[in-house]
């Protein structure tokens, strides 16, 4: 018998919830680890023994370079991300609410185009390198991106946001009078800094650590044009599946997860062992003064020039957009401009398909991750239960595992038919995308919601049940009205990266659900650069009008979503 | 009386066809596009199709083993298909066309049928170099003074690379039975490669840009890159003999709409259809049956290697995997 | 209207026990305090009559109804907290109308209702504004008028005045009490405040450790503690360790534990309590409040007067406190700040007299805290 | 230890002026308090000597030295933030040894001067502890242990017992005066408790919308405010407006509102303070303190004595409070909670006595606020 109605309620809650997991994320996994123990049709330890004394160590050698390009990815990230977040938060100058916003466009690039686009930027043929070479008369390009460098300038770009929105969370959240009383016994500038703020950071970077490791070991289009042959654990993952040789590829996403899963659990004990928490008995923090115009006017210079370089590849993928294919192929700047690529684009009776798909897909997944994931962040936040902590890791599983392995997960998983799938065949069917989006955006929302929900007073929800309302009615009247903004921004968030999703786009999409991201990659292999670019500015604008709305009308800002 | 034949199966069929078909077919937006204007004016039945590379075709219909979605995949060189009708991914059919088709250019079972046949050949930016200068044969690309200038498409994901690398080795394996002098070439050749590019795209634009100036490819993707997308490019055909691909079209396995995808099997594989491809996109038919062929596939002539494919079949992967575990050099793209 | 009580309530959260043992006879329209230190218990026991915790063990009651398990929704309290737990995205008028709104109450019915609770609070002329516009103690009236216009029958206020500066303190009780004079609900006010829990309540409830001390009016409370820990938290005490030397008919003889003072103290009038202390198996103190003590110049003839010394002087405001050093026990004692105050000094040697009438034996428990 | 003089100094947010026209000088090792109102600028005013604001106009000195524009760092001051500001990812000992850390103290001597702090804040065996392992009065006793490391010239504490409850409070207070006096540091202490200012402060500054009103002892302050301000929000006092009748050498007669009543003041020793305030164009004000006034049973001879009937009484602990109704003007009267309070209830009539000698005459400002 279950003791009192809370319990019941709770054990309500949390039934979808454990459903849901255990049916899309944690079925999907273990269907991925059995078939990585088969091996000549019995089930073994072989495959992971061939993983690891293989003679050639390619596939070791791919685990060193993952874990090491996010090792980097993580400190490069982490040194544009966390000064940006400092000179946005901390300064006031002309423009600041401009570019603190404009800070977060790296994620409205499309991952193909985008990578594109740095190539034609920075690569050995590419603008910026020719025209620094044709300014000061060089014999050579003084620098070209490929390969390693490649790679992490591409994550530096597309990543830093993580630590940007994290660590200006994080920042507001810091009460001023710490900073004030380590002044006050005598520390400079600098040793505040090292000494009292950036310690008190220590969650948030951690955090955007833990997500940029995660999120570069499952890299994919990175990697996948910018080093043909450098290897890495998701690009192996990739090639040993289209090798056919699908129980390699198994154990290999278990062993990129069990890396990804051990470095979450690595930073979770490491942000456990000390406490962070700021004591503050809710003083009213105030700005520190406003020191000399000089600074303020260098500081905004400096906010121009870098939103100036963020912008890059957007112009690029505009720019491209604009030369008709066949004009810009041995030149060393383009020649011919005109709106062909677009005429084109438009004159196929088919254009506005991939668009609407998705749309409609992305709008699907994260209305299911706003529903699941409010539920699931309530549960974990304000409800008490045995194995929350199982739960919590499952919620970031997604998160650990690369959206190559989630697409593995729900092939192994869903092309035969199965309980969680109602007796269907998923895979192949226009279901499958939606979920592949909502599972992989499940992290996100319940993150950005705990978030909202940690800093809400227990007491409003029982002020309201003291005034006789039943739990549905405080959580649809009083919780949700007050956590929506909060959760809305991340909902966003999850919303852009559906639009534009690739990795797992390109293992399950089918003829009915056929994405943006697909599309462009299609216009790609066709040699279709134009048009290619073309469609990534339809990708672009569509996600900017979406920001501008939500933003300009419900006052939904997508940068607070971490 | 080809027309008729095909005209007769059109008509006979007609009433039973189902109303859709879908395709998967690396062919490329502009064909697809074409055809599928095409068939579904004469045969009201909707077309739709999905265009990915061949190898993706490949793993995708196997995903999909359980639950096909596809009718008809249309174009993969011989060995993607060989590989599938082994796995039980194709269900054999037998066109009209049969007769017209030399021995290499169908399965014996007829799981697939030849479409068109790709050469490889040598590429060369012609802004860079001059026909003179260019090697004319494969061995001589190992020459050191070409270090460097060498760019091609990353082997693993491209049909087209592994069957050139195959070849490589199976030049002195058909008679040693022992890939070791292949290895030893290719590993020349990696030392003299610049760099291997994640796709197509990249490495034209790297030739074409000068950031290298040879390559090897596919003959009918130069001449179209040459024709249509004004690349400054040419090729030479290696004088020792190039390995042919026979690129083909199957049913898949469990089709959901048999009859159309037969309809349309043999719809874009007619004369006019080979014909027209041939034109337009460049493609060299396989049926011998087809007249006034343009200029450029009549006078060049073509040594083609004798080659055992189901070796290719057989080895391939291992091969590749040597390749890739052993003598790609790992820091060729960390140097720069 | 309803009358509380709670039997042999005991809650415990895991391995503490946050209260134990506690009864409690709430009368209809009282206005009870729960008086404490920090964490010995006095919001938990709050929130079982609440309904947010299920006591371990006990029965809570209203009105003899058995309300152990009911869900809170369903008790009709009235509770303000101390943070206000105002809704934050609703306006001061529909903060209010919430219950209202819950219960279904005619929109006309439900518009006069809340007019009025506004009236009563002062605050009809902010009822459009955001809660987050309004200062402390406009808000604690919103929390105030939220709880009221239910009209539950019993009003539950955990610690509203904590966050208050003193003067809006003194403002905020004087409405809190006219408040529930008006509506004459059973009133539940926590609080560790000693002087608003005095100065306000028809009966204090003292707890430490989940223990309840007493439970007495506020004068009860101040002048017969039950023992050391109630006298030392509410008031200033002086709580002199003894040894009883002799009883007698109407008083007894202690002797100060450095053995050179002798103190007389009359015995209570009700008969046996004298003897019970003596029965206990605890350490006994004499106490005696600061402001019962006199100083005195010049030696008088009495009992209980003791030479010593003035050791300081603190000004309180309306009362100066004099710590005065009888060898080597300190003994604290107020006056009120009347022109003699220039007459003390540090040093000074005064004598001190303690009426035995305002003498108490109490037992010493502070040891046994857990 | 320093002197500090702060001359006509002036701090403006945009168009809101937090301080104006301030002009202060502290001595050296005093213990100085501002005391006022929520949002006066006693903070403002902190953070200007503390070197976190820099004033618009005006000059801050330290001995002589003019500090203005000092960043916070060279300032040697000492200060405890009403949060304490503990650094919550160091253990208590790191925290103390930050500043010593900072001026590169050799590690035998650091460890030596933190181990005496911690021992004079009675912590030494909470050195290892996470700061959020301790209660509040812990925590602020570190926040103390950190600022004296320092071995400060100016100890600034900016209300620090405003979180606590008020038996940590008084301890902390006490703790507080002896580590002043112990390190004999100039200490400005900001507080809105009066109470706490009269009994820790040699001198305090009443603080009220941005201007300091008085600067004097505490008795100064409580017995002769500046004006209403003043006199009201420090301690409880009756405010009666008057009209000024005759003006005698040694008195003078002032006549209550309503008309009917007249009160003797006798006039302040010090030559021309009397006049002055007749010179003054405000309103006046007969102020005296409730504790001063006498309650009598029956009439007795004298000058100010009043008949009036008891209109509530209300039990504060060691006082006891008495609103006595003089023909509609309510007058507050404190007694000590003696035996005799029993006599005192509702309805009774009794007779007041306002000492000549106690009553003051001073301006009421209190509609000058801006
Ligand atoms: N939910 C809980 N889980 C575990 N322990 C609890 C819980 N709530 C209270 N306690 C413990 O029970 C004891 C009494 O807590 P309670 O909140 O009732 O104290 P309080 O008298 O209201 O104190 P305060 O004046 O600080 O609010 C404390 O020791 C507290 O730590
Ligand atoms: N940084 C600031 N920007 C704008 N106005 C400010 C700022 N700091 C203080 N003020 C204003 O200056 C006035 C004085 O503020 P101050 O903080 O000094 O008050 P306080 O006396 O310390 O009050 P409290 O007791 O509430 O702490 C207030 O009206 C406040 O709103
Ligand atoms: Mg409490
Ligand atoms: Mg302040």
């Amino acid at each position: 018998m279950i003791k009192n109605r809370d319990t019941r309620l709770t054990i309500w809650l949390l039934l979808p919830v454990v459903l849901v997991l255990a049916a899309y994320v944690l079925y999907p996994s273990m269907r991925t680890f059995i078939e990585s123990l088969q091996k000549d049709g019995s089930i073994s330890l072989g495959n992971y023994q061939d993983f690891f004394v293989q003679e050639s160590k390619t596939n070791l050698e791919a685990l060193w370079n993952s874990v090491y390009i996010s090792g980097l990815s993580v400190l490069v990230s982490a040194m544009i991300g966390i000064p940006l977040a400092f000179i946005f938060n901390r300064y006031d100058f002309p423009g600041r609410s401009f570019f603190s916003s404009a800070a977060i466009l790296p994620i409205v690039l499309p991952s193909l185009v985008g990578v594109m686009a740095f190539l034609f930027l920075y690569g050995e043929s590419g603008l910026i390198p020719n025209v620094i070479k044709d300014l000061f008369g060089l014999e050579q390009v003084p620098f070209k991106i490929g390969g390693l460098s490649g790679i992490l300038i591409v994550h530096a770009y597309t990543m830093y946001v993580y630590f940007y929105m994290t660590v200006s969370a994080a920042i507001h959240k810091i009460d001023p009078s710490l900073e004030e009383a380590a002044y006050n016994l005598g520390a400079g500038k600098f040793k505040v800094f090292w000494q009292v703020t950036f310690p008190l950071l220590t969650p948030a970077i951690v955090a955007a650590s833990l997500l940029v490791f995660m999120i570069s070991m499952a890299s994919f289009s990175a990697p996948f044009l910018l080093a043909g042959g450098y290897r890495v654990l998701s690009l192996q993952i990739y090639f040993s599946k289209i090798n056919g040789d699908m129980e390699i590829a198994a154990t290999q996403s278990v062993i990129l997860s069990i890396v990804s899963i051990s470095f979450l659990l690595f930073m979770r004990w490491y942000q456990n062992r000390k406490d962070y928490r700021i004591a503050s008995k809710g003083i009213g923090s105030h700005r520190s003064e406003v020191k000399s115009p000089l600074m303020k006017w260098a500081m905004a210079v400096t906010g121009i020039i870098g939103v100036i370089i963020l912008l890059l590849p957007h112009f690029t993928i505009l720019l491209l957009s604009l030369v008709p294919d066949g004009t810009w192929t041995f030149q060393t700047y383009p020649t011919v401009f005109n709106i062909e690529n677009y005429r084109l684009l438009f004159e196929d009776p088919n254009i506005f398909k991939p668009l609407r798909n998705s749309l409609l897909m992305a709008v699907i997944a994260t209305l299911a991750n706003l529903v699941f994931g409010v539920i699931t962040s309530y549960v974990l936040v304000k409800r008490k239960f045995v194995g929350k902590s199982m739960i919590d890791i499952l919620v970031m599983i997604p998160w650990a595992l690369p959206a190559t392995v989630i697409g593995m997960n729900l092939i192994f998983a869903f092309n035969e038919p199965s309980v969680f799938s109602f007796g269907q065949i998923l895979v192949g069917s226009f279901w499958i995308l939606p979920l592949a989006y909502f599972i992989r955006h499940i992290p996100l929302v319940v993150r950005s919601t705990n978030a909202v929900l940690e800093q809400l007073d227990d007491s409003i929800e029982e002020a309201a049940r003291n005034l006789g309302a039943k739990w549905f009615y405080t959580f649809r009247k009083v919780l949700l009205p007050i956590i929506m903004p909060g959760v809305l921004a991340g909902t966003l968030l999850a919303f852009i990266e559906s639009v534009g999703e690739f990795p797992t786009s390109v293992l399950l999409y089918t003829i009915s659900n056929r994405p943006i991201s697909i599309e462009i990659m299609n216009q790609l292999r066709m040699f279709n650069m134009g048009q290619a670019a073309a469609y990534g500015m339809v990708q672009i604008t569509l996600i900017v009008i979406v920001l501008f709305i939500s933003n300009r009308f419900f006052g939904i800002k997508a940068e607070k979503a971490l | 009386n080809a027309k008729n034949e095909e005209a007769g199966v059109s008509e006979g069929k007609k009433g039973e066809m189902e109303d859709k078909i879908v395709v998967y077919s690396p062919h490329g937006k502009d064909i697809l596009a074409k055809y599928e204007k095409q068939f579904e004016a004469k045969y009201g039945v909707d077309v739709e199709w999905l265009d990915m590379g061949s190898q993706e075709i490949l793993d995708r219909v196997r995903s999909e083993k359980n639950n096909p979605q596809a009718d008809v995949w249309w174009g993969a060189p011989s060995t993607n298909f060989n590989q599938a009708s082994a796995e039980g991914l194709l269900a054999a059919y037998k066109p009209t066309y049969s007769d017209h088709l030399d021995e290499g250019f169908h399965d014996p079972e007829w799981y697939w049928t030849g479409t068109s046949q790709t050469p490889e050949v040598i590429m060369y930016n012609s802004k860079e170099l001059s026909k003179e200068e260019v090697p004319q044969d494969w061995n001589e690309l190992l020459d050191p003074k070409w270090k460097d200038e060498i760019i091609i498409r990353y082997p693993l994901a491209s049909g087209t690379m592994r069957t050139i690398f195959s070849a490589m080795i199976y030049r002195t394996y058909k008679d040693t039975k022992d890939p070791k002098d292949g290895y030893e070439w290719l590993k020349k050749l990696d030392q003299n490669t610049k760099e291997y590019s994640a796709n197509p795209e990249l490495m034209y634009n790297k030739i074409a840009k000068g950031e290298g100036s040879l390559s090897v490819w596919a003959m009918p993707d130069v001449v179209m890159l040459k024709e249509n997308k004004k690349y400054p490019f040419e090729f030479v055909i290696p004088e020792s003999g190039t390995p042919v691909l026979t690129e083909g079209i199957a049913i898949v396995e469990g089709a959901k709409h048999p009859k159309a995808a037969e309809a349309f099997y043999e719809f874009v594989n007619t004369k006019e259809a080979a014909k027209n491809l041939a034109e337009e996109f460049y493609r060299i038919p396989t049926r011998s049956d087809v007249p006034d062929l343009p200029e450029w596939i009549t006078s060049t002539e073509i040594k083609a290697m004798d080659i055992d494919w189901n070796v290719f079949q057989e080895k391939g992967d291992e091969w590749m995997k040597h390749w890739d575990e052993n003598i790609k050099s790992g820091d060729k793209e960390i140097k720069e | 209207m309803a009358s509380i009580k709670m039997e042999n309530v005991q809650k415990a959260f895991g391995k503490t026990i946050a209260v134990d043992h506690l009864n409690l006879d709430i009368k209809e329209g009282e206005f009870f305090t729960f008086l404490g230190p920090s964490g010995c218990g006095k919001t938990t026991t709050l929130r079982m009559i609440a309904g947010f915790y299920y006591p371990t063990k006990g029965i809570v009651r209203f009105s003899d109804k058995d309300m152990t398990r009911v869900p809170p929704e369903k008790r009709n309290t009235g509770m303000v907290f101390q943070n206000y737990a105002l809704f934050p995205h609703m306006t001061v008028f529909e903060n209010v109308a919430f219950g209202l709104r819950v219960r279904k109450i005619r929109s006309s019915e439900l518009k006069r209702r809340v007019q009025d609770a506004l009236q009563k609070v002062r605050l009809e002329s902010y009822r459009n504004r955001q809660v987050s516009q309004l200062s402390g103690g406009q808000q604690q009236r919103v929390a105030l008028a939220r709880a009221l216009v239910i009209e539950p029958e019993i009003l539950l206020l955990d610690e509203p005045l904590s966050n208050l500066d003193a003067k809006l303190r003194d403002e905020m009780r004087v409405e809190i009490l006219r408040l529930q004079r008006d509506y004459k609900i059973t009133t539940i006010y926590v609080t560790h405040d000693q002087a608003e829990a005095l100065s306000m309540s028809d009966r204090i409830a003292v707890f430490n450790y989940g223990i309840c001390h007493q439970v007495g009016t506020p004068a009860e409370i101040y002048n017969q503690p039950a023992n050391d820990f109630v006298a030392s938290f509410i008031g200033e005490i002086n709580l002199l360790p003894v040894q009883v030397k002799s009883v007698e008919h109407e008083n007894m003889v202690v002797a100060l534990e450095n053995g050179e003072q002798q103190i007389t103290i009359d015995v209570p009038k009700q008969a046996g309590e004298g003897d019970s202390i003596l029965r206990t198996d605890k350490d006994l103190a004499v106490a005696i409040r600061p402001e019962a003590i006199r100083i005195l110049d010049v030696a008088e003839d009495g009992i209980n007067i003791f030479k010593g010394k003035i050791d300081s002087v603190q000004f309180f405001g309306s009362v100066v406190n004099v710590i005065v050093d009888v060898q080597n026990v300190s003994i604290r004692v107020d006056v009120l700040n009347t022109q003699e105050v220039g007459y003390y000094y540090q040093g000074k040697d005064v004598y001190v007299e303690l009426p035995p009438n305002q003498l108490r034996l109490i037992p010493v428990i502070s040891g046994d805290a857990p």
